[in-house]
């Protein structure tokens, strides 16, 4: 059976999303490589007590054209769905600007672990490449380094950090074809490249839909065998 | 007359600084307007974060694109021999020594280098991005900022007291005031802005400042 | 009449072991083969550590393209679906478990399913390769040697005298006169080549073999 | 000005690289991705006392069409230039083939590491990303792991390894743009393209330059801030 990963609905794609999960949430931070459709699906599906790996909890405005409607993250926080959040940037820039995570954050009602960027990267990659952990030179010294070891390598001092899966990634890229090859665009590549490798079941929102072959092999970013479900924008949407 | 320099008069200060060839990291704010004030014959690469080596000036949100922004969510524009890749080549490329200078923002730089940039302790809770990782892996760390804090508050200090981004990295500090340097004996004050004296500065800043021999108003 | 197993005929046992969708990874000799007796109606994605995905069959050198080839160092040919990536990024995929099955080349498989393949004591240096980390990293390895060596040694041993590859990580052997899986209980016989009994593979069989209650004649 | 990275040819590209240099060489094993040229300018400059870091020490025949004149590693071998490789398949697959390697080893002339394949990759990805050490699961229990840190992490045991950096890294590409940004063919990727990231000084052997802007920064695999010189093949040695 030639393979094909595309399904006919968000909803469909994150149906069997459990209570407790965790899941990562692609894209940077604007509406460039968000999945904002699945994470609509995934608030209108309901799953609770989930732990979110996501570089912000959603952040208004960012990167994005006056009056454009972005659908983020931060709907899963108005919704109650989350009791963890790994981030690097959890709130908005402005001491002013109060987002629904930062309200859940205040009340008490969401945990959260911040990381140092280059290293949630880093961890995410780790577990997409069965390394179990690393040491990096980032943030020692620094209070987020508490509770971790530190060890010496030719002089210099280093971290251990360890890597980072999950049972779900929900990412946006530009094109995959039914096998689940995609490709991204531009720097809405972000994290959603190396969510697809480090998560059980990846789940990806894509502009387009092409034929097996249509992707040049020396292009893809990422090769299909992350890829376990598939569903296309509306073209209205994208 | 004193005259406190302003932000663009900074931020062009801290673009001298960029040698050909240079590859470049700069933060939000004042840093990224260096980006306007490259000099001339110099070929600088721009690098950011989230995965983009390359681009040209900043745009208008009306003329952007949102799948080319820079870390700081800005709309950059595309250059030739621009690329794109992973978050994590992006911060391979800076722990690895590949990035050779970071402009960045500062709430607090300490005596011997040490900076404070991600963290309000008032709010809170923090913003890390990717401040601790240029801390730690660009190779010349120069921040800009206010001498002072809007209430008077000293921001260069004996030690940090804001939670710290990275010990020993920065370089070089460049304030509305003056422009210090950062080295193994202590801070040297190199240039002040027009109409201020050592003594002016030294008043300002909580350790004792070593003065250049040449020191000198600042010119751009 | 005794017929032990050919190559053909031990790949082509060995191809029934892949199913539908299956990520494959086929180290050099008897594992190659198997690429060429996929069974009917299923798609099966190669792997190699070199750095690719989703290639076809092996073509003959005079058809090659030094730019497609296997870690084996064959030559195949291109599919649509196919990708190209980093030998890291292959390493990535077998560690994190994205390769459902390896078949490999087996020098001696223990009774707990330890596997020696990457040298020869006698010869004083190895070639490591991948295998290691195929061993560490795959979900189900699958050896194909003969069932003893051209001198009469053993194979399927207590405890590998040769140096390991990876320890209890073998799933299945076959070889040229049975398949053995290796379960928590030890090896257990489940099919014999044309006219073996049990008691001639346990023979020439180190460890004592738990036969199969359906223990049969390899079917293709 | 513009940045050129492009110099007249091989000899003045390897000109400087001294006596006791840790040199890594890339490609595969057969003639796909092998920098030849680089190589053959290296032995005719003559240093001495050199690491040699090498998915392999030369292969006879690897990959190669009947008749084809390979030059490889083989050849700073031959001419006792190196002191100590570091390689993943160091000898030729049959026992009856002796290399020029496996000469200089028998005779004690040359030290050996031998390291698993994906280690290795991950030791120069580790080189390139600023990443001191990881915990592979790779070679537990083996030879190879002796002297190594074990260390157990969610019941898995993981061995240490160390980032793997050099002074020098010979690599081919298919194309170079004149900053250096590289594209390359196939299954020739492979090992150069983590070797151009983990070295001081990375000398590129391609097939062809274009000017810059013509390479897709889609499709660009390595970006030009790695890369210090170019040279291209003469035409008919492509």
């Amino acid at each position: 059976m030639p393979i094909n990963k595309v399904l006919p609905s968000f909803a469909a794609a994150v149906a069997d999303i459990p209570n407790g999960a965790t899941v990562m949430i692609g894209g940077f931070a604007g509406p460039g490589g968000m999945p904002s459709n699945l994470i609509l699906a995934l608030r209108n599906q309901g799953a609770r007590d989930l732990t979110v790996i996501s570089n912000t909890a959603g952040l208004p405005g960012f990167a994005a054209h006056t009056g454009q409607t972005i659908i983020n993250q931060s709907v899963l926080f108005e919704n109650k769905q989350v009791k963890k959040l790994i981030a690097t940037y959890p709130v908005p820039r402005s001491m002013s600007q109060i987002s629904a995570f930062m309200k859940a954050w205040q009340a008490g009602e969401v945990e959260l672990e911040v990381v140092p960027q280059g290293t949630y990267a880093e961890r995410l990659r780790a577990g997409g490449a069965g390394i179990a952990a690393f040491y990096t030179p980032t943030a020692v010294g620094t209070q987020l380094a508490k509770g971790k070891e530190v060890r010496t390598f030719d002089g210099r001092d280093y971290l251990l950090e360890r890597a980072l899966k999950a049972d779900y990634a929900l990412i946006h890229a530009h094109k995959a074809d039914k096998m689940g090859n995609l490709v991204y665009k531009g720097t809405s590549r972000s994290f959603n490249v190396h969510m697809a490798t480090a998560a059980k079941v990846t789940i990806v929102e894509v502009d387009e839909i092409v034929e097996t072959g249509e992707l040049d092999p020396e292009h893809i970013v990422t090769p299909g065998i992350y890829v376990n479900r598939i569903v296309a924008r509306p073209k209205e949407r994208r | 007359m004193k005259q406190p320099m302003d932000h663009e008069t900074m931020a062009m200060r801290a673009a001298r600084e960029l040698q050909d060839g240079n590859v470049v990291n700069l933060g939000i704010g004042i840093p990224g307007l260096a980006s306007n004030f490259i000099p001339e014959g110099r070929s600088v690469i721009f690098h950011s974060e989230n995965g983009v080596l390359g681009f040209g000036p900043l745009l208008d949100e009306s003329d952007g694109d949102v799948d080319l922004i820079n870390a700081g969510g800005q709309f950059v524009s595309a250059m030739p021999g621009m690329s794109f890749f992973s978050p994590a080549d992006a911060f391979a490329m800076i722990r690895s020594g590949h990035i050779d200078v970071t402009i960045m923002g500062g709430l607090q730089v300490s005596e011997r280098g040490d900076l404070a940039n991600w963290m309000m302790p008032n709010r809170g809770i923090g913003n890390v991005g990717g401040s601790m990782d240029l801390a730690a892996g660009a190779g010349k760390i120069i921040v800009t900022m206010e001498h002072v804090t809007k209430d008077g508050q000293m921001k260069i200090v004996r030690k940090c007291s804001y939670p710290v981004t990275g010990l020993a990295c920065v370089s070089l500090v460049i304030t509305d005031l003056a422009v210090i340097e950062v080295t193994p004996k202590g801070l040297v004050l190199r240039e002040v802005a027009p109409g201020y004296t050592a003594q002016d500065i030294q008043a300002v800043t909580e350790p004792k400042l070593i003065v250049a021999k040449d020191l000198k108003e600042v010119s751009l």
